[in-house]
């Protein structure tokens, strides 16, 4: 069974092997012992609650329980920007109008912003190929809204993703080509290195810091703005059936978007549910999947089930309950893996 | 032998033929019937008027070569060009970028839309038939505005400007436009030029034109090499100006890129090298191999300014003025005239 | 009973007699019969769909059947800014940071901004006093969702209202005085007079271009950045109960808020649900008090009624059929008046 | 008989004497031991190279009566005020602001964050011990450095700027930086100083300072009226270079909104009316009245400046040196000095 878990110190060679499968491209996750530990070590306080809630960086593994591999790994900061500064572009509009000539131009205008800075940030998602099937990429994103859910009070308002932005063929980036490269004279992946080692403010000192209308850009660089890599277009998928949305902000490098939400409008905070555990095995007429949760801070622990829930209660077996640490009348958070459609669409 | 002096009403039609060759978006003269009659009417009243300081007075010179022949050109001078509405122009800005953790520190120039030449006063309007333009008319046309303000220095401020035509391509296409002004205006820069009478000191343009910065780096490459060069047509006055003390620096017009040439008083040669010298009889000439010089009578109302070949008035402080040249300047034997090297 | 409905062009008396009883502050409901008559026609155009969806502006009132008086007003703007530039100061979040001198500044600041151009916009509620009681001012508000839930591929991705910003006791507004004034050298209600001569955009003209930060204003200003009229803290209330949040915009005037939703995450799209109506009397132990929508565009209607809704069925009166426009088997649209408690609270 | 000099090594200890009486934030002399060293040893180095063009040079002169005796001042000038990153200010800009509808139009004044007076040469460090603020001592120790320019003009650019200190009140407090500098750096106007060493070319400035224009309107009155004011300490140097040929325009500092005094070479005395003369015997001198003259050997290195009085040597491109001042000089007959009126 895979089961989404809080990371526990021993995970660090198993978390060390993922991230040498990780490739370029995800800054948070290099293949690099000595910051990877230290990164465990600070989600262990976080989960712990040893240090303070700003600080906190919940990372969780998925354990295959059949061989005690990991297969995936996700994390949520609890807020960016308050070390170091954070920055985006936002996009904004701006009208010249003039009555006399009959022109009326919207135009759309980049501004240079830390505005998410606090923002809780949900990142460095990534699932072995090994594991890539069935809804295993579900069950490793959307964990995450599941430990929200339970921990909402642990959470600023605003949740942010960032996602990765459109490369050509070649693996560069028409918006960095196009505006970073004038400011920087550097390769997009020179920087994307410098991001990595955590320099990305000092790149953005580089950046035009007065509002920039995107008529200048070159149509190239104007097309991709807001658009994701197309190996990233299913995760931001799945972000947005849980709630969160493009509003407008994206990565100064490649203008990935910025995928946000109000925590108390995310699809988890909504719909979900506790439920009381008790033991049985699932009917022969199993329901729809949906993620299950246990409601431990320390010992948070996520799998995928078919809904078994009626008059607040969940049938787990026992299996599924020794993988949760749960027991027949404790809580555990129940949700649909998938939104139903809405009845208005 | 050519002459320069104000506008009067009888040149209207003159003026409309004129108009009528003059290239748009490049000569600034007005075009219409109406804003002819304007500009001289403007004019005469301002040669009548007696402000004490600078005003929204504006100047209309007409160059001919006979009474009664078509006119050779005009030439305009603004004692403020913002005295209606503020003057629009980018300026060239430089902003400096650092980072320090990654060692990296340069320069980026920025052109900001700003008002800083409203107070000057303004040269334009300047445009010569083909067939007349040789140096020594085209000197006198454009430099007589200048001999005129240093005739009644009053009149004028202490800093003065002129903004060349920026270059088009064949289809009479601007880069510059194209990359800045075109995505605001949403029209051909020839439109718009018509629209707007090349006038840039409409509210219009703060209407329109972009409140921020424009980051040289990210124009095209076509547009960038506009910035600060002039039109083929403007390389005549452009170095007539020159000469006179006139330099281009950061200043640069909204529209086209063309340069603003940009001086002090003191740094014109109208003001600094001239010399009063009083009307003579020929007879005392003879001695020093005579060399051009610009004329121009020292009144403010029926200014008058020509060339003439003399010697060198240096020293004397007296000019022999030939018959015609006194009859083209209306002067006479102990009047006072300006004088200037052509 | 009270119904609100699509104004029709017999309204005009009734509307020129509720303006008169407005006063001061609503600039959009002025008493004078020829602006009035002209935003009738509009509307009445609007419901007819005689114009196109982004020029709509839908009107509805306040109807006492009893005495066939009009008790109160509501409109929604199907779209802003399209005409004239509309104008707002959006508060961003600049951060400026010294490791050297280990500062770190999160500096607010204002961006005059036209984002909010195209968006729907709901304005000009009136009550009329006599009528200010029980849930009628809920009524009156939350009508408006009810028709946007209804007809939403008439209305774009957001929604907006703008609140009226905080006021010292003596009417002045200390936003103004500390910034606007410094920059057109006019009293407020000049220049709130030439807003409702449709002048905004002209004022706009003359406030400051360029980012101003938060800090350079006087501290009282500062602090009624988003702060609304103590008279318009119910309504904020209402409609924040319909998920509409304060995003960070506000009027570039008085600093009152404007509230801002994504129409498709507004709890009318979410919770409202279509019933087959059946004829009866509510049984007496009536439900909770819910709004009750008929599906007509033209002939708009709604009202609110004990919640008497099972199995996709809703009970309503005869007089309550008529007052709706409605007959047994037709569809209509209920909600409850007031949200459920959000069982995560 | 006061002379200028070049700080040498064995100042330094005299020189950390001035520095601590020196008011801080009012006087930009280096203060402490290390910053003391540095600055003398980068002045020695200075004056020893041979620069093809204004680099990173820094000239840092000792005024003093009597060998041996405690200094009476100190003074410097660098070659480039941005070689060591850009030099920022405040330029002070006007912005149209027009709404034709409404028919109103207004400036309102601005400070946006230049570097813009990276590439002129800057005048600093200027501190007068309180018993020696005479004029001619004042005079000699601040103008000795541009007469310093006028003997090496290739090691200065042709503009040149000093920071006048603004005003502070009792408490030391700047209105301007409780207005500005103290919302973007959290802490007292003294303590920013001493951090940043009165420097304004720290990449700091850029990580800390406002990115956008300043609206004027918006700061405090008290913090309006200090702008381009001088502290009282100030008023003396403020004198003396105006007197030169500075004048106060769009600049300020970005800390205390102190004036920048901006010139052209050209326009300063100690170019354009200083004369190379001779120095004669005192014999034929007693024509003239005499007057005080700012008199320096003509030489970069070992670079002397004095005081004397003589009648005027404009004529006759002599001077007559008496025997002290040839000896604080250290020339000879013969030898050519550079001589500006006080």
């Amino acid at each position: 069974m895979l089961v989404v878990r809080a990371i526990v110190e021993q995970d660090i060679d198993g978390l060390l092997s993922l991230a040498a499968q990780v490739g370029s491209g995800m800054t948070t996750l290099k293949p690099d012992r000595d910051s990877l530990a230290q990164r465990v070590e600070t989600a262990c306080a976080s989960f712990a609650e040893r240090i303070p809630i700003q600080q906190r960086d919940y990372v969780f593994v998925m354990d295959d329980t059949a061989n005690n591999r990991l297969a995936g790994v996700c994390a949520i900061k609890a807020a960016v920007g308050l070390d170091e500064p954070f920055y985006n572009y936002r996009i904004g509009t701006l009208v010249h109008s003039s009555k006399e000539l009959k022109v009326f131009t919207r135009m759309d205008t980049l501004y240079l912003s830390n505005d998410l800075t606090g923002c809780a940030e949900l990142c460095s998602l990534f699932l072995h190929p090994d594991y890539r099937s069935g809804s295993n990429g579900k069950l490793l994103s959307k964990s995450r809204f599941m430990f929200i859910a339970q921990f909402a009070h642990l959470f600023p308002e605003k949740l942010i993703a960032e996602m990765r932005g459109f490369q050509r063929a070649d693996g560069t980036s028409p918006f960095w080509e196009c505006l970073g490269r004038h400011f920087f004279r550097m390769d997009f992946s020179r920087a994307d290195d410098l991001t990595s080692l955590g320099k990305k403010s000092f790149i953005a000192e580089l950046m035009p810091r007065h509002p920039l209308y995107v008529a200048y850009l070159p149509q190239e660089a104007q097309d991709v703005i807001g658009m994701v890599h197309v190996d990233t277009a299913p995760a931001r998928r799945l972000l947005e059936q849980e709630g969160m949305h493009y509003e407008g902000y994206v990565d100064i490098f490649d203008a990935g978007p910025v995928l946000q939400a109000r925590v108390s409008e995310l699809r988890a905070l909504r719909d979900s549910e506790l439920a009381i555990v008790q033991s049985g095995e699932p009917s022969s007429e199993a329901g729809p999947p949906a993620l299950v949760a246990n409601t431990a801070l320390g010992g948070f622990r996520v799998i995928a089930a078919p809904l078994a829930a009626a008059d607040g209660r969940m049938t787990l077996s026992s299996d599924q309950q020794a993988v949760l640490a749960c027991r027949p009348g404790d809580a555990v958070r129940i949700m649909s893996l998938t939104p139903k459609k809405n009845p208005h669409a | 032998m050519f002459v320069v002096r104000p506008a009067e009403t009888s040149d209207i039609p003159a003026l409309e033929a004129l108009a009528g060759i003059a290239m748009h978006g490049v000569h600034t003269l007005p075009r219409t019937r109406k804003a002819i009659e304007r500009a001289v009417v403007r004019s005469i009243a301002s040669f009548a008027s007696c402000p004490e300081m600078p005003g929204d007075e504006s100047y209309f010179f007409v160059l001919e070569s006979h009474a009664g022949k078509p006119l050779a050109g005009a030439a305009a001078i603004s004692a403020t060009a913002g005295a209606h509405g503020a003057f629009f122009a980018f300026r060239n800005d430089v902003l400096q970028q650092v980072s320090r953790d990654l060692d990296i520190s340069h320069n980026v120039h920025t052109l900001t839309l700003c008002s800083d030449l409203s107070g000057y006063s303004q040269l334009s309007g300047f445009f010569l038939c083909e067939r007349n333009r040789a140096w020594p008319q085209a000197s006198l046309l454009s430099r007589a505005r200048l001999l005129f303000a240093a005739v009644a220095p009053h009149r004028f401020g202490d800093k003065f400007f002129a903004a060349m035509p920026g270059i088009t391509d064949a289809g009479l296409r601007s880069p510059f436009w194209e990359a800045l002004g075109r995505k605001f205006f949403q029209m051909d820069f020839l439109e718009a030029e018509r629209m707007i009478e090349g006038a840039r000191n409409r509210t219009l343009i703060v209407e329109l034109m972009p409140h921020y910065p424009v980051y040289v780096p990210l124009l095209p490459a076509e547009a960038q090499a506009a910035m600060g060069r002039v039109h083929a047509e403007g390389e005549l006055p452009f170095r007539i100006l020159s000469g006179e003390g006139f330099v281009p620096d950061e200043y640069i017009d909204i529209f086209d890129g063309g340069p603003v040439l940009r001086a002090r008083r003191n740094a014109l040669r109208s003001f600094s090298a001239s010399m009063r010298c009083q009307v003579a009889d020929a007879g005392g000439a003879g001695e020093a191999p005579p060399s051009a010089y610009l004329v121009a009578a020292m009144r403010e109302e029926k200014f008058r300014a020509t060339v003439i070949e003399c010697s060198s008035p240096e020293w004397s402080g007296q000019v022999s003025l030939p018959a015609d040249a006194r009859r083209a300047l209306d002067v006479a034997d102990g009047d006072a005239v300006l004088c200037v090297e052509l």
